[in-house]
């Protein structure tokens, strides 16, 4: 047992340190220091820089151009980005779409599919939820039906992540209606630019519009957009989630995130001292720096047990779990540091013209608290991971 | 001992319940959180007409004498419709602050108006380091030929931007932090020197920060005396967050029944998933934040009105009540909506929205457990 | 609304205060003060001091030998009484044979047994739950059969309390084994003294002997000991639920022991300060405090509904519940202030013996602390309360 | 990073593991707990015959040189097994006290006979006004005559009645509550005005209350050097804090463990408890609190072993989650197997006592949070 980096994972460490202070654009350090919105094109940029460096496809083989980089070096990586609050990557291409494609896809599909992720330069989103499929996944309803080499499609998926930007959309579609639901799906790829596919936004409570729905209406495609077997996309579904969900507890950016909570709470004065020193405030805080750090080392032990040669397993709801609980928990840290100046409620372009009202932290507050409403809910609810884990874990 | 309305109270219950259901439809109230006001000005009349908006206010300023048991009535019914009308602001807060300590001049110019619905009032009573800190004043008051030179800043006044006048918190003597040498003052918001900057809040109302620069306040316009205003508006406060979460009480039985009737029909795995054990018990300690939080309401509104000698202490073990179940019941409501939850076509997360800041409004959980353990 | 008391409830109240003056014994008012356990005859001497003013079967009908005592009297004396640290009164023969005997019993019934509860002569036990029978009560399996005109019963009943003490036991039976099994239960009552009835005790993790199980081995019991009519049982228990868990909260007590831990915890020195200053002891001390009147007010509310003309209904099992959570968290309390000192572990006689470890009050509370561990167990479990509001009240 | 124990780890966990299984039978633990001895003298010889006794010690005091990883090990598994032998007390705490800053001869003296079972070892750190500051210490040592004279009384000294030797902590200068003149004595249980009363405590384990009136204490008998007892004194309760929360880890895996196989027995209304959503959560939440320790307890163990600066702090964080946890599956545990739970005759009542105690012993979960923000 021990914690220390090797020499080599602390050149490695070192590597990502410098390239970040000379590669990482300004422009877009800045609107992610003052915690505005990206566009479309901040993130590509973004993605495109990581990639030179092989640090974009990390998880991906060698032989489809990926990084496969040590759990160790991931974890230094993810770290140093996070730490240095380079924007999230968007993970339907590189971390979804990517992996089902070269492991269930043809030779073809392979080299349709994969160098336009690897290079960002196709958008991709995910179709999986519908309007009243919710934590329910397997009633999914968008129906795929063969008439000769083509598919026709018929539905409405929703949720569906910036959906706006994208290209191509993945879909779990249902290609038989009779027999056990699960196994009546398929997993298709179809081109956002296909006639009869129509998206709207959908506006959340925190005023942004990051989420769709997407609808189908006799949407054609190409057979050769199937991806694996009719039927076996339940199965393509079930790999994604359990590859998705090890890093899903996000640590290193709230790491990031109560370093910055720390420090300006040490700043809002409160009575003589500051609120950092206000025992109740603190003790929040700092137990939530605990859990943090067990959360942390829960994962740190999952992946260990990987490296071992054990496959991720449900232990990962547990990650899923704590790190949502620790990102709600934090943002509402946040709201309770700014107290009455976390009510103001700018559009994104006024946030976003250094017009801020209270401090320039102040604005992002409430819409990132709102925001993460969501993350108990999506990706299987947290009510649903604790019924995982009663089931796989314990049995019950 | 004795916990039921009078028929008096019992008529205006069923007035306001009557008004949200049948003038203050959901579609209605969200083209008001998106217009230029931010409320209805026709409604503000109707308050004005069913004498609302002076019932709580002493007979002798013109209104019915009614109390704070009146003014819960009202805040609890306008809870359960979302009501964005300032009547917080203009009617308990700025309007029950005059009614206590102003003179018969400042009750005849401003009250008047208030209870025919001409007048809009908005008090300035933090300032961006304040926190829940009242004493916490460096707007300055300074005597200056008979008037009062005021410079400072107002930050978060909440109904700013419709305010036909702001009462104001400023030092006239002492040190920050002091609650000597703190006084009042009423400005008209057109005066020299105030300019407001006006925004929305995330509940859909609407507030701003005040910059004072050189603000000539005549005299007349001091509320009380100089320098003893502290201990009016901590009062006129307390008055405040006994209504404030009456509001929340509302707000919260609303949100908590509309959950529990959601889940009887929204359906996952085949089932309704108010089936669900999990969801029924999280339900079932929603419904019982509830019934505690109304409990408090009840019991220090009635010590309040009865000018019980911990009617303070009441009011802070009733908002950290009421913080701790608007936060859960709130965030549990929109969990069990699911995706539904975080849309703003729902009514839930607008719920939620108002219930987070009332959290804060007025000291939140924290601020009030600690009050609560020094009175 | 208010809750000023009359000046008639004023005097009520003054008369209490001396009453108790003057007629609580000092010896047992010592053991109490102690917290050492009582005699059975302790608890004996105290109800029979009590009924000399009509304060024992407050809640029975006039025409029965009681005092049908006000709501809001019956508040101002359990405040005194629990004040004054008085023994709780053992409520099987006051609280529920009686009731139950006045409300479904003869004539002869009543006439028979009454007396004896409302002078404290006969000591009564409740026959409930049995071995596997838990929070699921209907599954009994105790039989009654009939032969000529007697029943002969044979089963076990458990974690009966205070058997060892006991004269007389009210059981549910079964008395059918086919049909709706609610509706084979009856209302028996059962001599002690019979052939074949045995008390074995359980000890506790308390080390108390405070249950027991009691085994019926073919135990003769008259016919006319059934209370109402066979199959009736169920209705009778359920009838007695309601009753019993108004009042069920204790409010009175644990005012005395929240007073009590506060007035301890003020002189216990911790760095400059006492135990109270300590801002993490006190928050869990306040918060407490908020919710017990919280919850004294949701009684008082309830209670105002029945003095208005409504029946007790599942509105209780928020008292219930709220009660049995705060007699916990006050019991842990008490633990968390004693820190070491909670950790000897005397018998009850060495506790008797005023060779206390470390201060006095020490030696109760970690046995009140695992005591209390059964309050959300018995009575119905607080997951059954939970399922009783969902069901009854949410309609779900 | 590495998680893995290695093979000599690995067979130190077996071999305890099979004793607990094979010679740690419940029935048979149940009898030592109420045996005048309150443990078995044959167990305590088969650990020193299988070296546990000398596993953690330095390889000059006779030991095997192991670390906090090894004592890690075996205190986790004799948690599983509820172990009352007094491990904790004679070689962890009084043990590695002494071998970390005993004199060659204290050393050769004591811990010899340690590791050969022969002899037993109590600390005497707390006094009644003192809980969790180790640095409060009126109890006096004076110097005469070469010897010291010791005066004062040490509260619910662990293993205690069973101590052929004392180590106590004793003031030799400045006030109450410095941590500067604090000294450590050994004291034999023996001495003139030494007088211990003995009580068992709810954890099924002994202690003692020692009071020392005139005891002269010969000057060899100090250990480390005058005045400067405390650094030391915290070292060892911070390393015996690691091994507290190893025992609790272990105790908590098999109350999880033992509730969940519980429930899926236990029927009510037709059906396993277990399939009851409420209790599949509840379980989950004490699964997850379970492993949410262990990964605390491996990382401030490993961050001990190699002498990280904030290994300290790491411990208190550790033992806040450990409280936590062992108070929430303890509770539980015991609500979930309903009566039963509440009865000495089923094993989780004893594990939650064992856990209660813990949750208090070096510092609760209070002290700890506060530790961890402070350091």
């Amino acid at each position: 047992m021990d914690l220390a980096f090797s020499q080599e994972e602390l050149d490695f460490q070192e590597d990502v340190r410098d390239f970040l202070a000379s590669e990482y654009p300004l422009d877009i350090k800045e609107k992610q220091d003052k915690r505005l919105p990206l566009e479309k094109e901040d993130m590509i940029t973004w993605q495109k820089i990581l990639a030179t460096k092989g640090w974009f496809a990390i998880n991906w083989p060698k032989e489809f151009g990926g990084t496969d980089l040590s759990p160790t070096k991931n974890y230094i990586l993810q770290n140093e980005l996070a730490s240095a609050n380079t924007p999230i990557l968007i993970p339907f291409g590189v971390n979804m779409c990517g992996p089902v494609v070269y492991t269930f896809g043809t030779a073809e599909q392979k080299k349709k599919y994969l160098p336009g992720i690897l290079n960002s330069d196709v958008w991709w989103c995910q179709g999986y939820s519908e309007p009243g499929s919710g934590s329910d996944l397997a009633s999914l309803q968008t129906k795929a039906e063969l008439q000769g080499n083509s598919y026709i499609v018929n539905g409405t998926k929703t949720w569906t992540t910036l959906a706006q930007h994208a290209d191509w959309i993945f879909c779990l579609v249902r290609t038989e209606t009779t027999g056990i639901k699960q196994e009546g799906i398929s997993f298709l790829l179809i081109d956002m630019k296909s006639k009869g596919v129509e998206v709207k936004p959908i506006i959340t409570i925190d005023g942004s519009h990051e989420v769709n729905i997407v609808y189908f209406d006799d949407v054609k495609v190409p057979r050769n957009n199937l991806i694996g077997d009719e039927g076996q996309g339940w199965n393509i579904a079930k790999f994604l989630l359990r590859h998705e969900r090890t890093g899903i507890a996000g640590i290193a950016a709230l790491k990031r995130e109560l370093k910055r909570l720390k420090e300006i709470s040490a700043n809002v004065i409160v009575g003589e001292g500051s609120l950092l020193d206000d025992s109740k405030f603190r003790d929040k805080l700092e137990a939530a720096e605990i859990e943090l750090t067990a959360t942390e080392f829960t994962e740190l032990r999952t992946l260990s047990q990987i490296s071992s040669g054990g496959a991720p397993g449900p232990e990962s709801s547990i990650l899923k779990i704590k790190g949502t609980e620790l990102q709600q928990n934090i943002s509402e840290l946040f709201i309770e540091m700014l107290a009455y100046y976390s009510h103001p409620f700018l559009t994104e372009t006024e946030l976003g013209s250094n017009e801020s009202i209270g401090p320039d932290y102040a604005g992002a507050a409430m819409p990132h608290y709102l925001n993460f409403r969501k993350v108990s809910i999506y990706g299987g609810s947290n009510e649903i991971q604790r019924n995982v884990i009663s089931k796989a874990i314990l049995g019950l | 001992m004795d916990f039921n309305f009078n028929e008096e109270q019992t008529l205006i219950q069923r007035q306001v319940a009557q008004f949200i259901q049948r003038d203050y439809e959901w579609e209605k109230r969200q083209t008001l959180v998106t217009s230029d006001l931010g409320f209805s000005a026709e409604n503000w009349k109707t308050f004005a007409e069913l004498g609302w908006l002076g019932i709580s206010l002493s007979e002798n300023s013109g209104g019915f004498g009614g109390s704070a048991l009146e003014s819960m009535i009202i805040m609890e019914e306008f809870g359960k419709g979302l009501v964005v009308e300032p009547f917080l602001e203009t009617v308990i807060l700025c309007s029950g602050l005059i009614d206590s300590c102003g003179n018969e001049e400042q009750k005849a110019d401003l009250l008047g108006p208030v209870i025919s619905g001409e007048m809009h009032l908005a008090l300035g009573f933090t300032e961006p380091q304040s926190r829940f800190n009242l004493a916490d004043v460096t707007t300055e008051a300074k005597k200056k030929n008979g008037d009062y030179l005021v410079n400072g800043f107002k930050s978060v006044v909440m109904n700013g931007p419709n305010a036909n006048k702001l009462i104001i918190s400023a030092r006239t003597s002492g040190k920050q932090n002091d609650k000597e040498g703190i006084s009042l003052f009423i400005i008209d918001s057109n005066l020299d020197g105030v300019s407001l900057r006006n925004y929305p809040t995330v509940d859909g109302r609407r507030a701003s920060e005040v910059t004072l620069e050189n603000v000539i306040v005549p005299s007349n316009s001091l509320l009380s005396e100089e320098g003893n205003g502290f201990q009016h508006l901590e009062d006129a406060i307390d008055t405040a967050t006994l209504a404030i979460c009456a509001e929340a009480v509302g707000a919260m039985e609303v949100l908590y029944k509309t959950t529990v009737e959601y889940t009887k029909i929204r359906k996952q795995f085949g089932q309704a998933i108010g089936k669900f054990q999990v969801l029924q018990h999280r339900m079932v300690d929603m419904f019982m934040e509830y019934e505690q939080s109304k409990s408090l309401l009840y019991m220090a509104t009635i010590k309040n009105v009865e000018g019980s000698k911990d009617a303070k202490k009441a009011i802070s073990g009733l908002k950290y009540q009421v913080g701790k179940a608007a936060k859960f019941i709130g965030q549990q409501s929109v969990q069990l909506h699911g995706g539904m939850g975080v849309t703003e076509e729902l009514s839930v997360g607008h719920f939620f929205k108002r219930l987070t800041t009332i959290i804060t409004i007025f000291g939140n959980t924290d601020y009030h457990l600690k009050r609560y353990s020094q009175l």
